[in-house]
């Protein structure tokens, strides 16, 4: 791995994360409070929409952010197939709990997102403003594909509560302020957006250092409480985001991306939801054991893709883009 | 002495993104209202959980007051979720003061 | 099998700046003590509410359990603001541990 | 409107208001933490009594400030006599509801005095610091009359319970928070100011934003659960601050405020609290119907005033003073 | 009319550093599971309490629902701490829904 | 008293405490919500250990900290002896209360210490990066010693709890969070802690006054709520922060820390734990009466050290180290 890589494990950022999963092991009762979370959630999120937005109303939008939102909802939409068949024969799953885990891989997750863009500004490599829009447009296209794998072709619950459960889905909160930050971002502009940076940008890497210390812990507890996760499921859950991230950092050079934004595109692909997708599943398949889905996605895949992942794909992006390492 | 009348209080954990589709069918059987409590951590089945909130998945008491036939009339509304979201309902005879709003 | 005495628990629902009223009144009759939940949304004549903590007017759910006497000397201390300030009051019998001190 | 209003609509901080009403209109689940939205409104209440403290410690204290403070208590005073009037015959209310909804109008909202400041200084016509003080005086003596036309001249209730409710109402949160942090500002002048600007003044408009943001929210989705308002009661909630708005840029003239501190005197005339009076009523007039108060209040005249209000009132003291629009 | 069974309904108020050893219990006497709720402020013997949460030490409420038998064992296994930690157990009879899991 | 610690006063960090226990005198609602409490005293936490870890990476260790340390430790458990003795004596209390009381005295306030750093650095006499380590060394021995005087050498309980109980004191969220956020600091170094530097360093005044502006209005209130509170206790409260504090400083400069360093080991000394030991003693001694140890420690000493001893004891290392006042 190169220096920036290296660089990782010196950044506050990625510190704190291991110190959160350092001291679950240890079982000590450090805790952030859940609406520090929650708020800590919601500022990181507004900021990165803010900050695409800007990044877009600078640079214009092209054809270029066109066919990327497409890659990202046919990624979303595509990519549960794959882990879907993984996991009922490897992974022994029935077809509901397949279905419910393989919409967690579809879809994505804000933070692993948001720390891949920290390390790619290390790394000299970073991603255009616009991958926040494709960001968003993939969290939910995979929560179909998950239904339909798990239920088949059945139609039981009546419609018009399918009706509800898929708005609520398209309109979660993460979707709306992402999206809606996103075009506030467009409107300001630069001038507007220089009234608030003080506190979007500049707070910016502290609170993730907060954050994921909280990540960190409840990865960890959950894993120490999971009775539910076999070692083929692990070996899944570090497989999947090799392999999608992958196809990810391919197809994104293929498109014609920049070095950064193919490599985000590989960890948007690489990365596994734990916060819209669980929320959808609870309501949709109650049967579905969230101590497989979660623990997978929160637990393995989460921390594999902070710590190792984004640099392999970093590395990828720069090799297939012709950058030296 | 202050006069008091008996009614049913039924008390329903569930998770959060679940709370609406219970409260939904307290309106429809027509009990006066509820009330939402929050719910910090548990343990069941599939295990413990806490800080669930992050994951947009933690529970909540949703309780409500109501006569005995309005409270079976909920049960019954509330039967086919009751197994597969995993509510977990109780219900017991209480006293209640200005019991005839209930 | 260890010994329990029977008590009256009682939960008053108020609106958070009506639960001190609610408190003195407890203190007064000389119940041992109380204890407070928070609450989240509700719903009654008036329709729903949540968030209510920015409008500085959320509920909270007073609990106290007491002798029967107890209980019925503060269901009539409260009856004043009973109905005028919406106050939800049910109380049940309850076996209690340690009960020598309610 | 002039140049600088256009502005408006191109600040993050409106356009973040603008997303929490459209988020809740269309029914997203979107929320922010009640302890991170009360969290916020402490920091921002700190931080203007902390600036205006510092801006007095530097320009000193005069008769205009004393002028200012009585002009604001006369028109916390008299304005719920005014709204009452329309309240009962035109709006239709009985004397309880109208009593309650006319000392909401009496007092004032420390958002909408916030979000006015930023604006007035877009329009480089900025408020005088000891505005803040004025803006703390207003929050109470509205209840008192409110509490005047609700209930006539009957006195039930016991005395004591009325001397408690009284000083709960005048050492309200706000009311303390915004005076003590007014006199620390004072007392630390610009040199103990400098240790905390980072966080007091840096931070300012981006916490606006989010707490906007959980503004629109809260306002549109009790719009959408209001049961209780009719046409007419909209009509009122409209055009109250629009009157009072006009009568307290004129009185600020007249008192020879400056063109920001008078469009600042009209602003806080126009706005109705959400907080500190809303809370007196529960305790003071519980019969009174808060889906009626809250609802005007919050819903309509909250928006109201931060879209349009605050620019009409800025153009009007601009003519006042004689500048050019 | 849909089924119920009558079971125990338990609840534990204690300092939340101790709720691990009573969820311990519970677990030990092999309860299907457990709830917590949070609790915001009280008073007692030695007066009013809140804010403690920045003290590490506010209070929270323990709720499982079990047998008749699982209930006196819970008790029993509670004893030790019972009163020289000052916990209030209160317990009563509910009928549960879907009753056959405790 | 010299003009630094006159400018303490000015001060808008001390000014906020102030007000906190002000707004309580008057019995005004004001009141900061607990979670927001929690994560700044976490956020607090975090950015001093940062802070002292990346000054230490600058300095480099040498045998001073070490020294520093060891006399920490010791401090904290020896210091409990002393307030047992006066307390069972002088102050009548039982053993179990006297040794509840004695333990939160061995140990350490983190606010305090954090708020002597502000006042240091207005004093030109900065404390060394490590003092961080000793604080976070201090604040577990006293448990023990506190338990032993406590407990007397009765051994009832069983050992797996015993042993439980030692590893959360040990593990303690304060204590990892400093320790880790320390070692973080020393990885990361200057350059790691640039990126973070808005959010832990720029910000950290102004959190540290809305967070003293809570502690101000806990203290009062419970003080005004409290029962158990004797004269005696409140002599014990004044005396013992005096007492261990000049011991401190003593000690500091003998071991050879430089003037800030041995005023921050004097108000380490000084200082009574609110935190770690109360939750540690209603584990361990349920019997012991938190009206007495909370009342004494957060209520008392606390403020006293806020707003008299820090001052005192810059003074006396000043004097002590030949510096003129
Ligand atoms: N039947 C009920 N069961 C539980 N809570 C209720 C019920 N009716 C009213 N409430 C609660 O009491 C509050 C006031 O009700 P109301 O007095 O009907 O406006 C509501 O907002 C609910 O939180
Ligand atoms: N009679 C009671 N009803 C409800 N809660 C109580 C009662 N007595 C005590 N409590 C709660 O139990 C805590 C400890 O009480 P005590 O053991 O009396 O100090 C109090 O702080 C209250 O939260
Ligand atoms: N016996 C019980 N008593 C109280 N709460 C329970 C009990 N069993 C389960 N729960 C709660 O219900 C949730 C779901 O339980 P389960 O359906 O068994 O997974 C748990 O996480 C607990 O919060
Ligand atoms: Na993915
Ligand atoms: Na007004
Ligand atoms: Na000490």
């Amino acid at each position: 791995m190169d220096i920036a890589a290296l660089q990782t494990f010196t950044s506050p950022v990625v510190l704190f994360f291991l110190l959160g999963l350092l001291a679950a092991v240890v079982r000590s009762d450090l805790a952030i409070p859940e609406a520090i979370a929650k708020g800590m959630s919601l500022y990181l999120m507004a900021a990165i929409g803010l900050k695409g937005g800007v990044a877009v109303s600078k640079s214009g939008l092209d054809a270029t952010i066109i066919t990327a939102l497409a890659a990202g909802i046919a990624a979303s939409f595509l990519l549960p197939f794959i882990a879907y068949a993984v996991l009922k024969t490897f992974g022994k799953l029935d077809r509901l709990n397949a279905g419910a885990v393989a919409a967690h891989y579809g879809s994505v997750s804000v933070v692993t997102y948001v720390t891949a863009v920290e390390i790619f500004e290390l790394s000299a490599v970073p991603a255009a403003g616009f991958m926040v829009a494709v960001l968003a447009a993939m969290e939910t296209p995979a929560i179909l594909s998950g239904l339909l794998l798990a239920k088949g072709g059945s139609k039981n619950g009546d419609p018009e509560e399918r009706g509800e459960m898929l708005r609520e889905v398209f309109l979660n909160a993460s979707v709306v302020l992402l999206l809606g930050s996103f075009a506030i971002g467009m409107v300001a502009g630069p001038s507007g957006f220089a009234e608030v940076s003080p506190f979007f940008e500049a707070g910016f890497k502290g609170v993730l250092c907060l954050f994921l210390l909280d990540m960190g812990l409840i990865a960890a507890r959950r894993m120490m409480d999971s009775r539910a996760i076999t070692w083929r499921l692990v070996v899944i859950a570090i497989a999947l985001p090799l392999f999608n991230g992958a196809l990810g950092v391919l197809a994104g050079t293929a498109i014609g991306l920049d070095v950064g934004s193919a490599a985000a595109f590989g960890v948007l692909c690489a990365s596994a939801s734990y916060i819209a997708v669980p929320a959808a599943m609870r309501l949709a398949l109650p049967q579905a054991d969230p101590g497989i889905y979660l623990t997978m996605s929160l637990s393995i895949t989460f921390p594999f893709n902070i710590l190792v992942n984004i640099g392999l794909l970093t590395a990828l992006a720069k090799a297939l883009g012709g950058m030296p390492l | 002495m202050i006069e008091t009348v008996v009614r049913k209080r039924i008390e329903i954990l569930a998770d959060t993104p679940l709370a609406k589709r219970v409260t939904r069918a307290i309106d429809k059987v027509e009990i006066s209202g509820w009330t939402i409590l929050p719910v910090q951590s548990g343990s069941g089945r599939d295990g413990p959980w806490r800080d669930e909130r992050v994951t947009g998945s933690d529970k909540s008491l949703i309780l409500t007051i109501a006569s005995e036939e309005k409270a079976s009339l909920l049960s019954e509304e509330l039967v086919p979720i009751l197994s597969s979201h995993g509510l977990l309902l109780t219900m017991w005879d209480v006293e209640v003061v200005r019991g005839e709003r209930f």
